[in-house]
């Protein structure tokens, strides 16, 4: 394993020790237990935001802290969810008296954690809303699975319930807002390369020099199926149209594009993806009025992308547009 | 045998050393159906446990106090889907290890408890692939071994017995529950972690009860 | 050879257009020749900025078209400089009427390629000026070798060299400049691993599993010596030294700290890499007064890092500061 | 023989089926001390240069035509070092190719105008592992050829050979120009890409002046 770390154990303290004194006009760090927050604390009257999971998959969550998007976010270590009692902690300095909504990526591990914290949060009288994030077609959803697990469409909803709040939404309506944003986003990734957690020093998994993976998380976990190596507009495609069919997507209709990197992949490729996801998607007469392509939920190193497709409508496209001002997002 | 506060603490101290002389399997088990974090989750939990007892001013004065001080440790320091399950599953065993030492009786009082901490919070039945796999025949075994009048500690050999052969047994399981579900069809042929690490936490409490050289 | 890409013959092609269809606000793309320029053409007045070479390092250098930057940008094939005839073109659309500075990497080829399309420019009315960047400290600039290397830097001098052409210096003065900018900034790299052009297929160099590069550039050349990996905080210190040395920087002297990745290092590492930069400075007294963290100038989906210093004075510091709007640079 | 227009077009069809024949040798010496790209950049110059000759509406007329189209199609498809030398080197070779019919004289002359155009862009000179190494001997044998009353096809295999020779003796030379050079001592033991592509463009030349068979 070649990484650019000191001991793997110290990786995610000072990785974050790094991000909060590069980006310190936005963000400032607790330690024991470590959470990330924005500076100047929880905005009084505003609905907080707080979103958290393993780390492993930067710039999620800590990159979205900031005006427009979450006011905490807590790092477990690599590729395992924070515990409650990190949690819980960060719930309670994001509120500013207006309740602070929870956004959970749908794993066990995630869903269990936060649901401790949220009661520990409670506990001090902070009133705390859960979404759970689920976007991911690769897993069916059905009693045989543990449901759809939360990927890149994560982002979508931090950054739209970001703006919800941002505008004085309370919090049942930012958790309205980011519940539908959940609904129609849709996601499905594919892995060239594994990726090696620095704790255990092994590629998560081992794939052929002529194969990929179709149906990855973002944990490394090997996907669905293996294929042998297909050009790019070949692999889009198996990427894009269960996408567009979960979403039932119809001729007419507006959606944000957003191509996501695993991490190892250069924007170049990237930037072909995208070109072949939207060729399909006008194929199909939809239309692509915003878009996004770049490393935004990652899986260490691994070499791959992801291809999510957010359905708009006039009110989405509006709290997408609203300002953002975060380490990884901003306009 | 009776199981008392000092065996308790033996437990849980051969649990911790367990667990480490087995971290890379565990890791390489989660490796191959998850995310390749089950022994590093687990090693540092215990870790921190053993921290915590060694810290204490004073031994703890019961069984449930042990099992409490795991509870939480766990829950705090564990993360991912193990750390909430076993927390919850050493919570309620401590709850119900209320007398000073317990008899096969206060055993399987103790292991049910347990399996309905895991159940309580993740929803798993049997056959889905979890350490519910381990958990549960361990209770069976030790229910049938306290009806046959065994002590504390045959009552948690059979348990242990049964659990190690609970993991073996999740190997041609399809996983429903965790991330083991992702894979679908992939995951047979797969030991679980989590059934796997349970096996070894009920075989370091045969080893704790083993009468001193 | 593992890549998102279709015939690698086409790669560059179809990511400019992905490029320019997903940032079609900023950006759009001329072919045959190919190159990339701001919507709307050159702006009446301004100065106009191009710079260009060889594919492969994206963002550089058409991630940085845009308002309070680059008003052109030309991709050569990967890592190969472009052509003269597609050069000339991007200089004669980048004229507003008061000349255009060309920012060119030292490379011999991107050096000589540049020399032509300025001729060719000139005889079509253009006034044109030329920077040649040069921040690479690991090429020690003797009679030796054809000179350091352009790399990371670069970035630098076109933001800085962007913000005087928007606040109105004349051509002379943009020259002056982006020239002080590459005076002051030096750079120094480490890869990890390899990277593979597609056209050839074969990594760019063969590098055992325990060894890293130190001194590389920026085309999947090796560097100048390997040594066995090391913690990231040694492997920083052998990167920041040298910079710092070349710079000869003084106690209380205020800096950008920028800190690049190649492309297939997750940003978790490149903050630790940052933060060690960040100590190893401060403790010569010197003050990181800005930042930039990320994936700026890469090499494909080489893994490794490189450290940049710029020496600031209040005029670079605010230029630095302006306003920038490009697809990879924005605020 | 004399090299006329007809040769100069043969000679650079041979120079076209070499360099692709060659690429991937081309492309891995550049791989060891540069950037892995020779080999592609001189086979889409050299491609390109035939499909415009195929696509000429009637034969070029003068050796110095065909020279010109060789110049200014690799200097706008090579790109990177070689396009603009190779091209400046072409286009020099084209200005002194001044008659219908090259003899040995003319050849030297062709050859020396194609090194005054490397150097003029390059500022290469000997020893510096670099095209000249291969070009610069390969004008020293030609001018002796020739001295010696060569033929053009004479002179062009002196100077074919000398280039081959050149090429070869790049290996233990310690890069200053060009790429390599940021190698320093690591350039050393490597043969240099273009020196190697010049020799192959001078033996094509060869080819190109043998009896048809
Ligand atoms: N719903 C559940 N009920 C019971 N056990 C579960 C459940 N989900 C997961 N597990 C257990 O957790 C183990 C994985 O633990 P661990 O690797 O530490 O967490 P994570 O999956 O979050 O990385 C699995 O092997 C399985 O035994
Ligand atoms: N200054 C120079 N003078 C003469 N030849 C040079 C010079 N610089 C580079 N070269 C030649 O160019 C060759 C490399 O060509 P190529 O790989 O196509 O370009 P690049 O180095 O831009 O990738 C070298 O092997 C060398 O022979
Ligand atoms: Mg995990
Ligand atoms: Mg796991
Ligand atoms: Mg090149
Ligand atoms: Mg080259």
């Amino acid at each position: 394993m070649k990484k650019l770390l000191n001991d793997p154990a110290d990786a995610v303290v000072e990785s974050v020790e790094g991000f909060v004194a590069a980006h310190s006009d936005i963000v400032e760090a607790h330690y024991d237990p470590i959470y990330v927050s924005r500076v100047g604390g929880a905005v009084e009257g505003k609905v907080g935001l707080v979103s958290g999971g393993g780390s492993g998959h930067e710039p999620l969550h800590a990159g979205f802290v900031g005006q427009g998007m979450l006011d905490a976010a807590v790092p477990g270590p690599v590729f395992t969810s924070p515990t409650p009692d990190q949690i819980a902690p960060a719930l309670v300095a994001a509120n500013g008296g207006a309740g602070v909504l929870a956004i959970v990526k749908n794993y066990t591990g995630d869903v269990l954690n936060f649901e401790t914290a949220v009661e520990l949060a409670e506990a001090e009288d902070v009133e705390v809303a859960t979404v759970i994030t689920n976007d991911d077609v690769a897993v069916q959803d059905s009693l045989y699975t543990a449901g759809r697990r939360g990927v890149a469409g994560t982002v979508c909803v931090e950054k739209i319930a970001g703006a919800a709040a941002d505008r004085g939404d309370d919090l049942a309506g930012v958790a309205a807002v980011a519940t539908r944003v959940n609904a129609n986003v849709r996601s499905m990734g594919v892995a060239l390369t594994a990726c090696t957690v620095p704790a255990s020093g092994k590629p998560s998994f081992d794939l052929p020099e002529d194969e990929v993976e179709i149906g990855i998380g973002i944990h490394g976990e090997p996907g669905r199926h293996r294929i042998k190596l297909e050009p790019a507009d070949a692999i889009t495609q198996r990427l894009l149209d269960p996408v567009a069919e979960d979403l039932h997507l119809a001729s007419g209709e507006n959606v944000l594009l957003f191509v996501n990197g695993m991490g190892g992949t250069p924007s170049s490729e990237l930037y072909v993806v995208y070109r072949q996801a939207r060729k399909l998607l006008e194929a199909r007469g939809v239309v692509v009025a915003r878009s996004l392509v770049g490393n935004y939920v990652t899986s260490l190193e691994m070499q791959g992308a992801s291809v999510t497709v957010l359905r708009f409508d006039d009110e989405l496209t509006t709290l997408w547009d609203a300002p953002v001002h975060t380490a990884a997002l901003r306009w | 045998m009776a199981a008392d506060v000092a065996w308790a603490e033996r437990w849980v101290r051969e649990t911790a050393r367990s667990i480490a002389a087995n971290k890379e399997e565990l890791t390489e088990l989660d490796r191959q159906i998850g995310d390749g974090d089950h022994g590093e989750n687990m090693n540092r939990g215990f870790t921190a446990v053993v921290a915590k007892l060694d810290a204490l001013p004073e031994p703890p004065a019961h069984v449930s106090d042990v099992l409490k001080l795991v509870a939480t440790t766990l829950m705090s320091t564990v993360g991912g889907a193990a750390g909430p399950l076993y927390g919850t599953a050493f919570l309620r065993a401590a709850k119900v290890a209320d007398l000073p030492e317990l008899d096969g009786r206060g055993v399987v009082a103790v292991l049910e408890g347990a399996l309905e901490g895991v159940q309580a919070r993740g929803k798993a039945t049997v056959g889905e692939k979890t350490m519910v796999d381990a958990l549960s025949p361990a209770v069976q075994a030790a229910v049938q071994a306290a009806d046959g009048g065994g002590d504390a500690r045959a009552v948690f050999a059979a348990a242990a017995e049964a659990a190690q052969k609970g993991a073996e047994g999740t190997i041609p399981l399809l996983a429903t529950k965790g991330r083991a579900s992702y894979l679908g069809e992939r995951s047979i042929g797969h030991q679980d972690p989590g059934a796997t690490s349970t096996a070894l936490i009920l075989a370091a409490g045969v080893v704790a009860s083993e009468p001193e050289p």
